[in-house]
């Protein structure tokens, strides 16, 4: 994959550059791990590092065992394996958003195509209502969508106003930060942290938290297999 | 932290090869506790499960008049849908399998894409949410399920084993849910061997009011007082919400730390707190049946029975945690 | 120190109240728990009794085919003569009673004088002393009453039940103590309700080694380490003292504070050791049985079993804390 | 009971004097009550004190509900109170020595009659004796005995060397708190802190410090009987 990949307005995401997003992210919840779990001792029950690096650990393993012919079935072997492997509530949801990204990615184009950034984004959008429609969390609920929404948001903005990949990706990174930093004063409306009521606010959302770390791995990725 | 383990890591498995020795009853497999008799045709499969930290719930309720089959989750985190999905299958004795799932989103979600995935066998659900301290459920995922499970499993379970249909052993799990309130409170937090230190902080002079079972803070902290105010709390929320009235089935659960002869003292003020409502506390147990690892505190379930319920109450089961008339 | 109780003074009196509301089969006088239905014309009665804090020792073992009468004294203090003497006289029904006693100077000398005062009543006494930790007895008090108690009394029991004579019933007991080993190990220490804090301060990599049932320091401090290693550590005295082999009956017990799920982890690497040395753990109990309030820690008693202990360990016994067969 | 009683070379003890030491073990036992736990957790079970103080509270309960005719009965009454009601193992030993006591001063004289400091010297190394009978324990063992014997000793003494009850008594006390201090680098060999092994050493026995305070009381019950 080239510079232009990521640089240039119009080039493609390859395989490469999927694997590299998830081996960023992996790597990114593994250093991250035991402050996502201590987000979610504040609201919930102290597992979401854990069950997260458990998950990603096991992407990487399946996407070395198997690697993967696509972008599509990078995306759905990673979601496969978050769902097999994770438990709780982060993993169906994550692996849904991974697997409902790579099946809209899923075209039947020949393996190695690359995708375009607008297909990208709109395949992340379609995670993100997967897990919307999994989770019935809305923005605002404290969760994790509160940080996937924005990304998606962002994503399909810089698509639509014709700018660069990597700039579409460092928007992404930005608004799901910023997404995840927003729950902080909220009340959380659903998962475990809504059992707290009040209790919630102040704390950041372990899971808006772990998007934020997840969608950040996009431009690392990028930068990394472009300059690869 | 100080625990009994090997590492982290191996916990669960390395807790249920001890479970598989030291009950002959039980078969383990791909992380799923089977009875190691197998499913009886005919008769409909129950499955259960959760995060591991909470035992015995829910393997040791695995056995006759009780689950076919439990799928434990690492600490604190539920299953996964494969586990589900071997149980479902392993117990189908074609007469159809219940999946008994507490309320909570991951639980849910698990067991939920199970069923799905299990399209070669009828499967029934029943969602147990019997926990009071949940109050405005519609800014919520719902009550938490707690120690009413212990109830649905060995009702549905008895009735199960009795022969009945899918429908009629998913009522009656309904019905025993419907029945049934519970409230707990924690003295101190529980350490996750993942996470190597108390999930919360607790002052010396407080407890923690309306706990769930995955060692979360309550509702709200209170100053800590003695057992009979405390078990007033729980009461006065459980009453609150569902009058006590006629026989009642209480269970005084530990949440794993707490010494079994408090749990007793704060028995003794429960069934004084029943009757003093009029209700008759007509079966009961004490004891630690759904904990939060090392968790100090106690949380009160009360259902109440009917004709139907106590007789399947009353019905043999022979499990690791659970045992009489066999 | 938060515990679930009204006053350090009305602990053990409230406790009995909620024991005697749960458990139907029990009734409660004057600080001595007995057998609903009283005595039986003919069997020879089983008492037993220590310190409270130890639950569910003594009182959640009588019932049938296990104790006629427990005697609960103050936490961790021995019952005092005249309870013994009241549960001595409750339950004889004309064939004599055994005593059954824990060697702690303070058991043995409040059991021996009820003994000499119930001149009425032929009494035998058993004393369990288990304890491999103790090891110079020469110049000690002898080695400690610990998890083998439960043996001695559910063997014992059994024996009883069938309607043996006291001397018979006596020589089995002593065969089931003569024939056990136990050493205990803990994380922490527990806090009594009188003293209001640990008993001792035991540094987080640290833990106590040889331990006995009444929150007391062991003999040796080591440093923590992996369930594997110090299950080695109490099945090494264990077999140094009394080699293992052939059938066992393997009790892991909790002292109180344990999550069941780590008491499983034990198990698992005690059932290994067991078999590396060629024996086999034939039948086994995991979970608490003999505790010591809220300590974090656990126990491991051996039992060689022959024939005669194998049937009365498997005969029916219907007691708040052990049950099957009934 | 006049000064003398305490005071002078053959006076008698009347039962307002055993009384009255009765009541002063019991405040002194209670003031104590926490230290004498304390000792007890360091090389026991953490409840000698609560034991001790639930005995002589009872203990004293007893002598008001029926006040005893004679130093035997006060003396014979405190110890079946203490076996009804302490347990343990101190229960039982302490029991038995002052029911030891009360026998030996229960010649069938009068109620009322006061005895001798020479009998009562003789009582109380009977009582000694019957602690060590019951609990096989010998000096050194690091036991009550070891602040006990010395008493007896001290008082039979002072009765053989004629001198005064007051300073009969006086000795007595110094000889059980010097027992006492001189448990703390034996290594003990009875009771419960035995299994200890060589961990016992350098903790003051719990059993000899309450037999100091017990045999102290019988100073400060002199002085209030005298004074009074
Ligand atoms: N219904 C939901 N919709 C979207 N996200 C959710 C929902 N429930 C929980 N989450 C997310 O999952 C995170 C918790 O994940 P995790 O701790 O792994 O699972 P669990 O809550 O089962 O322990 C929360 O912080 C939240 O962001
Ligand atoms: N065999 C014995 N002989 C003399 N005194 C003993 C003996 N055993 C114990 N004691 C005394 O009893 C004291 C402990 O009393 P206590 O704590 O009330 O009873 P327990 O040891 O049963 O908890 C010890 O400190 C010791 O002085
Ligand atoms: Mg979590
Ligand atoms: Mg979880
Ligand atoms: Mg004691
Ligand atoms: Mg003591």
């Amino acid at each position: 994959m080239g510079a232009e990949t990521v640089a240039g307005g119009g080039g493609g995401l390859d395989t490469a550059f999927f694997v590299a997003w998830l081996e960023e992210a992996a790597g990114e919840i593994a250093r991250q791990r035991d402050r996502l779990t201590e987000l979610d001792a504040a609201i919930g029950d102290a597992d979401h590092g854990t069950n997260l690096d458990r998950g990603f650990s096991e992407v990487l393993r399946a996407l070395r065992e198997t690697p993967p012919a696509s972008p599509a079935q990078a995306l759905m072997a990673a979601g496969a394996t978050l769902i097999r492997r994770v438990g709780g509530a982060s993993g169906p949801l994550y692996g849904s958003a991974f697997r409902q990204m790579g099946k809209a990615l899923d075209s039947g184009e020949a393996p190695g195509t690359a995708v375009t950034p607008a297909a990208f984004a709109e395949a992340f959008g379609a995670g993100v209502v997967a897990v919307e429609r999994l989770g019935k969390a809305a923005a605002g609920d404290k969760t994790m969508i509160d940080a996937l929404a924005p990304a998606a948001r962002a994503l399909a903005q810089t698509v639509r106003d014709g700018l660069g990949t990597g700039e579409a990706l460092a928007r992404a990174a930005r608004a799901a930060a910023d997404g995840a930093r927003a729950t902080v004063p909220m009340t959380a409306r659903r998962g475990r942290a809504s059992y707290l009521g009040e209790r919630s606010v102040g704390h950041e959302d372990p899971g808006a938290a772990s998007s934020a770390l997840i969608v950040a791995a996009l431009t690392t990725a990028a930068s990394r297999t472009a300059a690869g | 932290m100080k625990k009994l383990i090997n590492a982290a890591e191996s916990l669960v498995d390395d807790a249920l090869t001890g479970m598989a020795a030291a009950h002959p009853g039980l078969r383990v497999r791909d992380r799923v506790v089977l009875r190691a008799e197998g499913p009886r045709p005919g008769k409909v499969g129950l499955v259960s499960g959760g995060g591991s930290g909470h035992e015995p719930l829910h393997a040791g309720f695995v056995g006759y008049g009780m689950l076919d089959a439990a799928c434990p989750g690492e600490v604190f985190t539920s299953p996964v849908p494969d586990q589900v999905m071997e149980a479902t299958r392993a117990v189908d004795g074609g007469a159809g399998v219940l999946h008994v799932v507490k309320n909570y989103t991951g639980d849910v979600l698990n067991f939920e894409m199970a069923a799905e995935l299990c399209d070669d066998v009828t499967v029934a659900s029943v969602l147990v949410e019997d926990d009071v301290a949940v109050q405005d459920s519609l800014y919520t995922a719902g009550r938490r399920g707690t120690g009413a499970t212990v109830f649905v499993e060995k009702i549905a379970g008895a009735l199960a084993e009795e022969g009945a249909p899918l429908a009629e052993v998913a009522r009656v799990a309904e019905e025993t849910g419907r029945r049934s309130r519970s409230f707990g409170i924690a003295l101190t937090s529980c350490t996750t061997p993942a996470a190597g230190r108390p999930t919360f902080d607790l002052p010396a002079g407080e407890v923690e009011l309306g706990i769930g079972i995955h060692g979360e803070p309550g509702r709200t902290r209170a100053p800590f007082a003695p057992a009979r105010e405390l078990a007033a709390v729980a009461m006065d929320a459980i009453h609150g919400d569902l009058p006590l009235e006629g026989d009642l089935l209480v269970m005084v659960n530990g949440m794993g730390g707490t010494p079994l002869l408090e749990l007793y003292v704060v028995f003794a003020e429960v069934e004084a707190y029943a009757r003093g409502k009029g209700a008759r506390v007509a079966r009961s147990l004490v004891g630690n049946y759904v904990t939060s690892l090392d968790m100090q505190g106690f949380s009160v379930t009360v259902c109440r029975l009917d004709d139907e319920l106590t007789r399947l109450w009353d019905a043999p089961v022979e499990t690791p945690a659970l045992r009489w008339g066999r």
